[in-house]
């Protein structure tokens, strides 16, 4: 834990743009040199409702991709917003030029194997957003990587064109078939293990859906990272809200926060049946 | 001119800054030090710690409101023991002053908690959390119940000698708040602290049941400030001799001196820390800043000011 | 498919649609009908009235909160005799149903109120607010005695006999709601109004004192919703026969079901109404709406769902 | 009362300008035809913060002055905001284009003389503003139009080019000296009366100049009508929190809500000694 956060900075953001993509909103902000710290998995906090407003907890969103100039201290960071309820909807409506109040980065990252390896990234809905940024370091490793999407409809699949570039294959699933193939993400996971094409799984999605991976994973003993999204009111670790049970590494059942021994878990060690319960 | 003083005394405990975390809001200390050196305010007032290590409640934790939140936390933590072995030697090694924090499921429990910190080295004071409820008697919250507050305080204050200094936590959920201080003083309490949260509930209209597994939750944050100010106000009014640690919805240096002009020696931080990491600092900085330019030679002059001429 | 069914009753009185104004948030309903017509909405719940007309507090007699008011308004009026002879007849005869407020220094007063109102032709309901000092014991509210509130009650219903419909509205600032209910359903009201203002103050950072002359104001607004959801969650599940008129920080129709979902019967908007001069009818039209697409077909269905499988 | 805001409509206002004038900004809004029920004194409430705001109270502004071409449904109004607390600082803040919650028109508006009379307006800082809508009125039913404004300093001085068309004197009082004659605007009414120039006198500013000026008028039997400002928390008449010790036509002093009882009062009724004390 004691270098989680070490490099969160709270700080002025610029949105550099906010374009519409399907159901989400892709914000392009400017973080400045922060962006040297930022990891993938890693999620930022943002303030929502401006000056007066009565929301006052800070909304999370993870960082889709970042780049930087270093030479000119630009630095910038995408993050692909659902407009959900109504912060995340304040923050969809910002124009660009509009300042948000960021604090950047929080949280764990993705771990990189240090050996070129095949990786298979899943992502549900917005979840594919974290998932492009891994790609292109994954790939700058050498790595294989594959990559499965999947939402309830085309509109929520998140697939943008300059991502694709990063993988090696990419294959979209909705469950009404109005892109890619009818059906779920985990239906073809199974056959790529038997296949021999997955060292290690990333997730990133709804609860669900990375329960459904870690069953999978566990099965075939293969590594599976997925970054977990729980109701935060503090993502910096001090307020006990975003707790999930986790296997520790003496086999006891701990209540973990997922802001900071999270988002990114190991999805073996997670208990997926006893999320939102209490560990005994 | 004078240099300004900004210390504070909270009974015989002596801080340089009369900013404070709030119990349950900064963790055990450790998480905050990521972004300001602990040592820079006044104390840490650490999360209520009870004798057993707790799960705590199921999530749903937390629900925002208007300008404030619910929480339901359950008081998860690893028990006092783990707590004294792992957390307050780290806290005093990177130089912070600690108020810890203790709460009980009977009076017994909170004797014994302050048996255990009878011979911890280098805490500044303990903090009596009495809004939990008491399973000995229908799980009634002592803070509550005059007669079982009284018992609990008598307990510590006997356990603990004179030596660390006790300040009482309590809740605004009852129909007189003077009488439930009176009767914490007279059993020994050095000071107050003012105020816990308020009992609330929010029902999630998707599923058409309360939101918290919990189903009732602890309402914090700027939405409670005239509660916290108004039983400062009156706690300060009857005793004005007895030092209050104020805390409910502060936010900025503005909000920290309204709590300090109505009775407060010192004032907590808790939900504003999870919308501004820096904010006990913040408040601390803007804190000081108005009191000088109000023309104040120190804290201690302001505390209780509202309450002049009458 | 049967048509919607928006009427709620409280107690033996009957409304075409469960919205009212709150007491003390619309005067005594002409200036709202600038807005929209008041046969529209459930009831006009009128300002408590009490026996003789009163100046009320000095001013300031509010101050804006996070989300959230404080008034002091002294329970200003013209007292009862003047308020029958003017208000009541033009309420009528603009074909409003009226609930009335009253309140009392003492328990007899409350019951000289109910005698007056007896004769009163048209009147769907007496909503009786014990929120106030009783003169005769050290000022104390009514509503934080059990006792004292279980007297006003027992005295308004033997006056009243059975045709008027009792609401008795209750102050959240007691230790325990349930037991205040408890004491006001045993002396015979029909229903409960819950709940009202919570006490707050808020210090003026200029004069550094009290902002409100009256030192402390009565908390509303969004900001004490969730205190507003528990209070009745805990009253219906304890009752849940005895019909609630609910208020607290009502702005939407959302939250209104949040009320409803919780156990009200009905809901009434008050601070709301400063802010958005149409709150009653928006409310109305959008708690209609949400029932229907959550596919209730009454109301009543959805008075306390949230108390289900329990 | 039961003629007033009879004409109150909530709408939503479109920012046509915002420019800074001095200390104050003047907003030009756009309030379609309402404003044709619009008359000098009349007030405006304003929604502030934004859509997720903890101020849940709407803001008070006199209207300052109304324009319509009502072949083309437009009807523009003005405001003279002071940046004072966080509510007006927003309110300065918003950009031409933004949408505002708007009641208008509330309260009384100054009488007007059935017969040309010599009016002499008064005020002290924003409370000059509706002062010039007055003024257009007066003048085109014949009156002479006497003005005296005042502030603590030159920067609170509010008197648009414009506005000066509509009077036919216009003197300017400063505390610090800094515009116009050093003093205060009573300094001048006493000679003004004596010289047979004021036959009613309209004002508006602090309460304490009211008061002042009041002293005056009733020691010379001059007509006064004012327009007092008091905290609201409704601005409709529904809250009592904004009444004024006002003597009755039977003598009696009552606690009369300054925003339907006003904000245009007869001075003479006034109590102003007892402003902010409960009337016995
Ligand atoms: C680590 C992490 C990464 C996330 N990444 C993304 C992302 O890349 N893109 C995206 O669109 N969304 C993301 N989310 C979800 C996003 O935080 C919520 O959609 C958002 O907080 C909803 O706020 P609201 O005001 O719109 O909704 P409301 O429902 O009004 O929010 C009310 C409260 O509940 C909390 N809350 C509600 N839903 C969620 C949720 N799903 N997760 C966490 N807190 C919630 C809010 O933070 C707020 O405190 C992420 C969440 C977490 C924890
Ligand atoms: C009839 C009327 C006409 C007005 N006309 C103008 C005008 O033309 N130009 C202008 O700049 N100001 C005018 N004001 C004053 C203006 O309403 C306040 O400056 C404004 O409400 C302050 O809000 P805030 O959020 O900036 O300040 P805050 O102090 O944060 O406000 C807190 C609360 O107090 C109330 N309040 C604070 N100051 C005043 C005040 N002076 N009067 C009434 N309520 C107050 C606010 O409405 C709010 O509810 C007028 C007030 C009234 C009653
Ligand atoms: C998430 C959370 C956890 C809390 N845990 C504790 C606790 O363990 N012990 C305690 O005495 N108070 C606890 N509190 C109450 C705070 O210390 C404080 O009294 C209250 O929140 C009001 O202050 P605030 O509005 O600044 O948060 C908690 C509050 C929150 C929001
Ligand atoms: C200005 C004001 C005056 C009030 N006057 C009364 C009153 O006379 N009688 C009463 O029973 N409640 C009174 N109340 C309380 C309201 O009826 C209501 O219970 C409370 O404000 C909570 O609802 P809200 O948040 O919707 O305003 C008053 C509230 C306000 C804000
Ligand atoms: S969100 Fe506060 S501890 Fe994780
Ligand atoms: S502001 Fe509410 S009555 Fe005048």
């Amino acid at each position: 834990m004691s270098s989680i956060n070490r490099h969160s900075k709270q700080i002025t953001a610029t949105v550099v743009s906010n374009k519409r993509i399907g159901q989400y909103h892709q914000l392009l902000l400017n973080i400045g040199h922060v962006v040297e710290n930022a990891r993938p998995g890693n999620f930022v906090a943002i303030s929502v409702g401006g000056e007066n407003s009565g929301l006052i907890l800070r909304r999370a969103f993870a960082i889709s991709r970042v780049s930087h100039r270093s030479d000119k201290g630009d630095g910038t960071m995408e993050l692909i917003v659902a407009p959900h309820g109504s912060g995340s909807k304040w923050l969809c409506s910002q124009p660009e030029g509009a300042s948000l109040d960021v604090v950047v980065p929080l949280g764990t990252a993705f771990g990189i194997p240090t050996e070129p390896a095949q990786a298979l990234l899943i992502g549900g809905g917005y979840g594919s957003a974290p998932l492009f940024g891994l790609a292109e370091v994954l790939k700058s490793k050498g790595c294989r990587v594959d990559m499965i999407l999947g939402a309830s409809t085309a509109s929520k699949i998140y697939a943008p064109i300059e991502g694709k570039r990063s993988v090696n294959s990419l294959k979209i699933y909705t469950e009404d078939g109005s892109a890619g193939t009818l059906g779920k993400v985990t239906d073809p996971i199974p056959s790529l293990i038997e296949e021999g094409l997955v060292d290690v799984i990333y997730s990133c999605g709804p609860m669900a859906m990375l329960a459904a991976i870690s069953h999978i994973a566990n099965a075939a003993d293969i590594v599976h990272q997925c970054a977990v999204e729980e109701s935060m009111a503090c993502g910096i670790g001090v307020c006990m809200t975003c707790v999930l049970p986790v296997e520790n590494s003496d086999g006891q059942i701990a209540m973990l926060r997922s802001c900071i021994d999270g988002p990114v878990m190991d999805g073996s060690r997670v208990q997926w049946n006893q999320v939102g319960k209490v560990a005994k | 001119m004078p240099e300004f003083d900004f210390s504070t005394t909270l009974g015989p405990a002596w801080f340089p800054t009369p900013l404070f975390t709030a119990s349950g809001c900064a963790s055990s200390g450790k998480e905050l030090s990521q972004f300001f050196p602990l040592r820079d305010i006044g104390a840490v007032v650490t999360k209520s710690i009870m004798l057993k290590a707790r799960p705590g409640r199921p999530t749903p934790r937390m629900a925002e409101t208007p300008s404030g939140m619910l929480n339901s936390i359950g008081l998860q933590g690893p028990g006092i023991d783990t707590f004294l072995a792992n957390d307050i030697p780290w806290l005093l090694q990177h130089n912070a002053r600690v108020i810890v924090s203790i709460a009980g499921e009977n009076v017994d429990e909170y004797a014994v908690l302050a048996r255990k910190l009878r011979s911890v080295e280098g805490i500044s004071a303990v903090e009596v959390n009495i809004s939990c409820p008491n399973v000995e008697n229908r799980g009634l919250v002592f803070a509550c119940d005059p007669q079982a507050s009284r018992l609990v305080v008598d307990g510590v204050r006997r356990t603990l000698g004179g030596d660390i200094p006790i300040l009482v936590k309590l809740s605004p959920d009852v129909t007189d708040i003077v009488e439930i201080a009176r009767g914490v003083i007279d059993a020994g309490a050095d000071g107050l602290s003012l105020i816990n949260t308020i009992l609330g509930m929010v029902i999630n209209v998707d599923t058409m049941r309360p939101h918290l597994a919990g189903k009732t939750g602890g309402l914090s944050g700027p939405a409670i400030r005239p509660v916290a100010v108004r039983a400062i106000y009156q706690v300060h009014q009857a005793f004005p001799k007895i030092p209050i640690l104020g805390m409910g919805g502060v936010r900025s240096g503005r909000d920290a001196f309204e709590l300090v002009l109505a009775g407060a020696s010192g004032v907590s931080v808790g939900t504003a820390t999870f919308s501004n990491p820096m904010a006990v600092i913040d408040v601390q900085n803007q804190l000081r800043e108005i009191l000088m330019s109000k023309g104040f030679n120190s804290l201690k002059e302001a505390v209780g000011f509202a309450h002049r001429d009458e």
